[in-house]
């Protein structure tokens, strides 16, 4: 997940799922549809296997991409084309019409498609409908496989095969303003007040402390009353993911492995459980650290802001750090700190219908939505140039300078892109102490009670419908009990619309149980 | 130039019967004039000889060939349109160059130049010619409309009120270089105007249209001195012709207590019809004269209109200023000219013959 | 040989109107998803949304942003329109910056309002610490969000309503309102016996197009406030953009839709009947006091 | 009932000066007619005196109390307009009843009021129709019924016949003439219509390019036109305009034209004549109305001429004539023998000649 929100918002909605119904919704919504229609032409020429020819000559390879993450394909783009002979077409496609676009084009198996650059979440659903390519007879030519980060290895395998060829990293963090932390005097009234070491928080309880106090004095010295803490409130947009990264530390149990989401034994929601309410208290508690607006921001909104330097605390992917590095638009370069996302002396467990308490600090950083991967369509006519391609924008080299590239919408997901932070300082993001920042996102990526997210087909309901109750809540319309007992309600329908036991099944499956 | 024949035409609009039956003939080259009241179908007939209307039923021939199915761009028609339906993008001189230059016409470009000129100089427009329609007035749009009706030689040209909307100086002297221009290029011509004067001056036959039908149709002299019934009677003259109703077998009028002893007259006479100019007025009593209230006086020049009650009538008499001044409620004696009078029967048909 | 020649069009017609809606309407008694084919519920989702508390409020809202924005975009509307059309100079500029608003993307007109409103930057929030009062949460608060709503829609569409009415204005014939002055009734008078009147085809045809827009607002919604907070916003189109093709519940969003036509079609004709009778209304008076003298004999002799 | 007197009044628009210096007496219960071409700044002047457009320079009075600032309403005038200006929307019976309502007339009484002047201009059948359901003539008696209803002190008429037919204007003429008569009010009435000014009265106002020309009644304006303009606006068709060439004779003052003797005037007439020609190469510019000619025989003595076009009239003929540089009209009873191309002599009534300045078109000199 990277640099834009996660509903983009399109200048114009465009309608773009089984044509006809869009027509009718169109004159409603009067917005209209302008989809691009890629000319579909991979038809593999009889200069293939001509003597002298390059390996693809006159294949073209169609790829249909989220629009943000079109610059860390097109930046390749044009090497491998040289290299190779094939053309490359880039369609990119709204993020928010980019599911319906995919499914459409792989249901109705017009073939649009060759290549298919999207959330990991989604793997399991297409893989299961076979609209994507098992890629396992294409790995042994991987030269560069041990090198990803385990946690983003797994978001490949569906039924142990390999589906996707991994481009982007998405993990979610915290960030605090390392000057304003370190300030003496800062420090003392910390402790006075709160009896402990102003620090990078450990406990959401911290994290609470530091944002109620961080509110409400200029501490940035603008002269200007700050806030304590900026998150990503808003609806229809990143909500349910920080919702989730924060619900993890209460709620992901190291003892009932795989029940964030489902208590894997009955397919039972576990969203309304204990340990999710006290996060959704939790996270209604900070709305008075931060400005009134933050329950219209979206991911975007929420780092622009941040930015430009008036709070003490985040939550994002690595998209903050970025950008906090652009100086045209940061005030703030310099002054950050990270740490991984806080966590909780008390998890609930859903086996035994109570909270385990202990000393120690339950972290769960949350993998929220997974990051970009390439799969190769099924239908594609030209699989193995498809392949090539995906697997050249995911060399050594190549990915490398996609992570340290800012734009690309692609985020460190190989050990080798954490290893040197120089490389980060000399790239033309020009991180400054890029050091800690990859410290705590290698660590985020790798322990071991690290969660996935949902990734079970229907995965955008039950996020919405997640949303919607969430955000009745926030805004203060029902308690947050009420709120996740119908958001709860609602999943359970749409697990059965789904069918529970194939829903069962897979959760198991991903979640890593038999 | 062709001769023109209209065969019980009929027009309706839904149930409204705009012309019914309506029959003429002309010559090639005549000047005909359409005169009625307005709604009286003057227009409609233009159109449907032009066939931008489409027939209810009927016949229309040019020089006796059936052209009812033949569109309107292959009738070789010319029209003035009384809204004028100039092209706004054009030049004047574009807009009279348009008919000229239709497919088919093959008018060699320096006879067009000669007709461009010779139809701005009779109207008055060849200063204009370089102009767009939005910056000319109301009467020299009129004109280019006429323009572009005569500029071409055609087998009938249709004027629809073409000059209704110049000033005096202007529809008086156009007139007669209408016609004259008109006899010159031999083009049979269907005029249409509710003016009587218009029509009466510039006509070589007025049909008078009235309900969709031509109740008359004859020279000027004839419709002014034999109307063939009293609508016509009313629609020709200014002011009206008094209509007087006589009680059957009438051999005397009576009014206001007195009586006028008539001519002889047919037994099925039920009208008699006076002009105002024969109609004499008297400010004393008068032997043979009938009395009467003055209702209004309308000075005009070297005349007067005097408007007098007389009875359940109200009487039009048009007289010289120098035969008296009159005030309104002044008591006055009428005494008509017998000689000169209309009779009609009870359905207002005149009657033929002289009673006098 | 006349009637054939329109087929095609009306053939047309049918293929872009009448088949998707008849297709909208089969499809919403499924439960189809964008990611496999549906079967048959019956009423099931219509049944469904009247239950549905996220329906039912953007259900409500979507009323509510009709009349009050319209009402609010009319008699504002109405009023620039007299003022322009009274001025003597600089009418053509004057035009031109009230219609600005309009001419605005959506997306720009959210950014310029979210930064407006701010309880932080916002120059309304300075206006008020200016005024020694406390900043409102414009954008947050669920009511003052609704508000919001309605003030951002009125901003960008009055000058619509500005421009049918001004238009309107300009096309009245002037003579009727001499001739009031002349027979010397007062401005307040000259507008509620003439101007209103007479203005009033217009006022109909604006208020209905304005309502059928509104009915279909989603683009300052989805961009000020995302329908937030927790729903408050929220109104049917953009229900049923995030039901049928954010979240793929073809079905339920094909039932939304169905709803909001008939809706649409029932408020017009309201409106056009209320319309109407105001009309009728307004001739009563006059008619009343006419029978009542030409039933009596009057005292005056007929010269 | 008021009289009403214009000082010196200037209307401007921008920098075209739509009324140019109008000074103008109009006494108690007169009907004057403005009448003048299109643009000649007649209806400016009624807009003036009825408040609906500012007066630039100059006064007006109605009695003797100056309205330059009183709004419409206060100067007690009515008006009806060329375009009657009804209410649309509202009935015939609301049209009319308006300004009583405005003024808080009673029910009773406003009742009253509009069903008697109904019935004096007959459409009190029609009340209950609005005014899109009736012809153009009941608008206009309509538009009249408003303005009478008031019982004001002045009438301003602008137009108010323009937009009928013939027969219903030849009718309404008369009407409201009768109107006037009965009920003596104050009547300003614009007109381009030199028929409607002549035939209904006291005085005209003759007005040409925002200047007056001449004010007079009928019969003065007909018969003693004060410049070219006048004479040729009034009277139709238009009275000839023909230039002779002076000359001093021992009979009296030789009028040639086309280098034939035309007339010879006395010498009381023939001297203001003969002063002007002086100055002016020797040559006038004669009037002569069309009935004003007798058709002769070409061996008789007068203008020679040659038929153009022959129209029929009904009771007279309207001879268009050539006499080599000029064109003449004739109106001639219908038994003239004169058609097209004959030759004739035009033989001038001497007792109604009138002579124009050629320079500044200002009568010298009328021959009755």
């Amino acid at each position: 997940m990277s640099k834009i929100d996660f509903w983009v918002k399109p200048a114009h909605a465009r309608l773009a799922a089984l044509g006809i119904v869009v027509l009718l919704l169109t004159s409603l919504l009067g917005a209209c549809g302008d989809a691009a229609t890629p000319t579909s032409s991979a038809a593999v020429t009889a200069g293939a296997g001509q003597a002298g020819a390059k390996r693809f000559d006159g294949q073209t390879v169609t790829v249909a991409v989220g629009s943000f993450m079109s610059s860390g394909v097109n930046m390749f783009k044009a090497d491998w084309e040289k290299k190779t002979g094939a053309k490359v077409q880039v369609v990119e496609i709204p993020f928010g019409d980019l599911y319906q676009r995919l499914y459409t084009s792989f249901s109705t198996g017009a073939g649009e498609f060759d290549i298919a650059i999207y959330a990991s979440n989604w793997i399991p659903e297409f893989a299961q409908a076979n609209y994507i390519l098992n890629l396992e007879k294409y790995y042994p030519e991987k030269t560069n496989w041990n090198d990803v980060v385990d946690k983003t290895k797994k978001l490949m395998y569906v039924n142990g095969q390999r589906y996707s060829v991994p481009l982007d990293g998405d993990v979610i963090i915290g960030y605090y303003r390392k000057d304003a932390f370190e300030n003496d005097q800062n420090k003392a009234k910390f402790k006075a007040k709160y009896g402990y070491d102003l620090a990078a928080p450990t406990t959401w309880q911290q994290y609470q402390d530091i944002a109620e106090f961080f509110t409400g004095w200029d501490w940035s010295g603008d002269g200007k009353p700050d806030y304590g803490v900026l998150e990503a409130q808003g609806p229809k947009d990143v909500g349910p993911f920080i919702f989730s990264a924060r619900a993890a530390a209460y709620a992901a149990n190291p003892k009932t492995p795989g029940s964030l989401f489902f208590d894997p034994d009955t397919m039972e929601p576990s969203i309304n459980n204990p340990g999710w309410v006290q996060a959704l208290k939790d996270w209604i508690a900070i709305k008075k650290y931060g400005p009134a607006e933050m329950a219209t921001y979206g991911g975007g909104t929420m780092r622009g802001n941040f930015v430009a330097g008036n709070y003490a605390l985040a939550l994002d992917w690595a998209d903050v750090g970025v950008q906090a590095q652009d100086e045209n638009s940061s005030t703030i370069k310099g002054k950050l700190g990270y740490y991984v996302l806080p966590g909780s002396k008390k998890v609930w467990n859903i086996k035994t219908k109570a909270w385990d308490e202990s000393s120690e600090v339950n972290q769960a950083p949350f993998l929220g939505w997974g990051g970009w991967h390439g799969s190769v369509a099924a239908k594609s006519k030209v699989p193995d140039a498809a392949w090539d391609f995906l697997n050249y924008l995911d060399s050594t080299e190549n990915s490398l300078k996609a992570v340290t590239t800012p734009g690309t919408a692609r985020n460190p997901y190989r050990t080798q892109h954490f290893e040197n932070p120089q490389l980060w300082a000399d790239s033309p993001t020009k991180y400054m102490d890029a050091g800690p920042y990859l410290q705590v996102l290698k660590q985020s990526n790798s322990l071991p009670n690290t969660q996935f997210d949902l990734r079970i087909p229907k995965s955008g309901r039950y996020s919405e419908v997640l949303d919607n109750w969430v955000q009745q809540a926030l805004a203060g319309t029902i308690t947050p009990e009420e709120a996740l007992n119908k958001a709860a309600n609602d999943w359970k329908q749409i697990t059965n619309e789904a069918g529970l036991e194939q829903q069962k099944k897979l959760y198991r499956e991903l979640e890593g149980l038999s | 130039m062709s001769s023109v024949k209209l065969e019980a035409l009929t027009k309706k609009y839904g149930d409204n019967l705009a012309i019914s039956n309506l029959n003429l003939e002309c010559q090639q080259g005549e000047f005909i004039v359409l005169l009625g009241r307005p709604g009286a179908g003057k227009s409609t007939t233009l159109k449907l000889i032009a066939n931008i209307e489409e027939l209810s039923s009927g016949n229309i021939y040019f020089n006796d060939q059936l052209i009812n199915n033949i569109p309107t761009e292959n009738r070789n028609v010319a029209m003035a349109f009384e809204s004028y339906a100039l092209y706004p993008h054009w030049t004047v001189r574009k807009n009279l160059e348009f008919p000229l230059k239709a497919p088919g016409r093959n008018i060699p470009a320096a006879e067009q130049e000669a007709r461009i000129r010779r139809v701005a100089e009779l109207l008055e427009i060849a200063h204009l010619l370089d102009r767009k329609p939005s910056q000319l007035s109301g009467g020299q749009r009129q004109r280019v409309s006429l323009g572009r009706a005569l500029v071409r030689p055609a087998s009938v040209t249709l004027l629809d009120e073409p000059i209704a909307h110049l000033d005096a100086r202007l529809r008086h002297s156009l007139r007669g270089e209408l016609k004259q221009y008109q006899r010159e290029q031999n083009a049979t011509t269907f005029y249409t105007t509710p003016d009587y004067v218009e029509a009466t001056a510039i006509a070589d036959k007025i049909a008078v249209l009235i309900d969709g039908q031509v109740r008359q149709f004859a020279t000027p002299e004839v419709v002014y001195d034999e109307p063939a019934d009293i609508e016509v009677a009313t629609i020709v003259g200014d002011p009206k012709m008094n209509i007087l109703p006589l009680a059957p077998g009438a051999t005397r009028l009576e009014i206001n207590e007195a009586w006028l002893q008539l001519p002889p007259l047919p037994p099925e006479a039920g009208y008699i019809g006076i002009r105002p100019v024969n109609i004499q007025i008297f400010e004393n009593a008068h032997p043979y004269a009938i009395r009467g209230t003055v209702y209004v006086t309308e000075p005009m020049g070297y005349e007067q209109v005097i408007r007098v009650e007389a009875g359940e009538q109200l009487l039009n008499i048009k007289t010289l200023l120098t035969t008296g001044t009159f005030s309104i409620g002044q008591t006055v004696w009428l005494q008509p000219d017998w000689t000169t009078i209309h009779v009609f029967d009870r359905s207002g048909q005149r009657l033929k013959g002289g009673f006098h | 040989m006349k009637h054939l020649l329109i087929a095609p069009p009306l053939l047309f017609f049918f293929a872009i109107s009448v088949i998707p809606l008849l297709f909208t309407l089969g499809l919403s008694v499924t439960n189809t998803s964008i990611g496999g084919s549906g079967s048959f519920i019956g009423l099931n989702n219509y049944a469904q949304l009247f239950s549905d508390q996220f329906f039912l409020r953007g259900f409500l809202n979507t009323i509510l942003y009709v009349v009050l924005g319209v009402t609010a975009q009319y008699w504002l509307g109405l009023g620039l329109a007299l003022l322009v059309n009274s001025m003597v100079h600089g009418k053509r500029l004057i035009r031109l910056l009230i219609l600005l608003p309009m001419m605005i993307p959506p997306l720009i007109v959210g950014f310029v309002w979210q930064t407006l409103l701010d309880s932080r930057y916002g120059p309304v929030a300075g206006l008020f610490t200016g005024l020694h009062l406390k900043p409102v949460p414009w954008l947050t608060d669920p009511t003052l969000g609704f508000v919001s709503i309605v003030i951002v829609d009125t901003w960008q569409w009055t000058p619509f309503m500005f421009l049918l009415l001004f238009t309107g204005l300009r096309t009245l014939p002037k003579e009727p309102f001499e001739a009031a002055r002349v027979d010397g009734a007062s401005s307040w008078r000259i507008f509620w016996d003439h101007t209103f009147p007479m203005l009033l085809p217009a006022s109909i045809a604006a208020i209905l197009l304005r309502s059928i827009e509104s009915f279909k607002l989603f683009d300052i919604v989805f961009f000020i406030t995302g329908g937030g907070p927790g729903g408050a916003t929220n109104t049917l189109t953009l229900l049923g953009y995030f039901t049928s093709l954010r979240s793929g519940n073809l079905g339920y969003g094909a039932a939304m839709s169905i709803i909001l036509l008939l809706t649409v079609v029932v408020l017009a004709t309201l409106i056009l009947i209320v319309v109407r009778r105001l009309m009728a209304r307004a001739d009563k008076a006059g008619q009343q006091a006419l029978d009542q003298f030409l039933a009596e004999p009057l005292p005056v002799k007929v010269a | 009932m008021a009289s009403i007197t214009l000082d010196k009044v200037v209307k401007l628009y921008g920098k075209v000066t739509g009324v140019d210096q109008i000074s103008l007496k109009v006494a108690d219960g007169e009907f004057v007619s403005f009448l003048g071409p299109s643009g000649c700044g007649k209806t400016s002047t009624m807009r003036m005196i009825a408040g609906l457009e500012d007066i630039s320079r100059g006064s007006i009075f109605i009695d003797d109390k100056r309205v330059n600032d009183l709004p419409p309403a206060g100067r007690n005038v009515a008006m009806a307009f060329e375009n009657y200006g009804l209410y649309p929307q509202m009935s015939l019976f609301r049209n009319i009843a308006y300004p009583l309502y405005v003024r808080k007339v009673s029910p009773t009484e406003v009742g009253r009021e509009v069903v008697r002047i109904a019935r004096l201009l007959h459409i009190e059948d029609l009340l209950d129709k609005k005014p899109s359901d009736v012809s153009g003539g009941v608008r206009q008696r309509v538009s009249l019924a408003r303005a009478l209803v008031r019982k004001p002190t002045v009438f301003l008429l602008d137009e108010p016949l323009s937009h009928l037919d013939a027969d219903l204007r030849s009718s309404m003429r008369g009407e409201l003439k009768r109107l006037h008569d009965l009920n003596g009010a104050t009547t300003i009435y614009v007109t381009h219509d030199q028929l409607e000014a002549m035939t209904m009265s006291d005085q005209i106002a003759v007005m040409n390019l925002g200047k007056l020309q001449q004010v007079g009644t009928p019969s003065e304006i007909f018969n003693r036109p004060a410049n070219r303009f006048v004479a040729s606006f009034i009277g139709e068709p238009a009275m000839n305009l023909l230039r002779g060439r002076v000359a001093s004779t021992p009979e009296g003052v030789l009028i040639t034209l086309q280098n034939t003797p035309f007339v010879t005037l006395n010498r009381e007439t023939g001297q203001a004549v003969l002063e002007t020609a002086r100055q002016e190469d020797g040559v006038i510019e004669v009037g002569v109305r069309p009935p004003d000619f007798t058709v002769a025989s070409p061996e008789k003595s007068g203008l020679q001429a040659k038929v153009r076009f022959r129209e029929f009239l009904g009771e007279t003929v309207l001879l268009t004539l050539d006499t080599g540089a000029e064109r003449v009209r004739v109106v001639a009873p219908r038994d003239t023998q004169a058609r097209e191309t004959d030759l004739v002599s035009l033989v001038p009534r001497l007792d109604r000649l009138h002579f124009f300045s050629i320079e500044s078109g200002m009568a010298v000199a009328h021959s009755d």
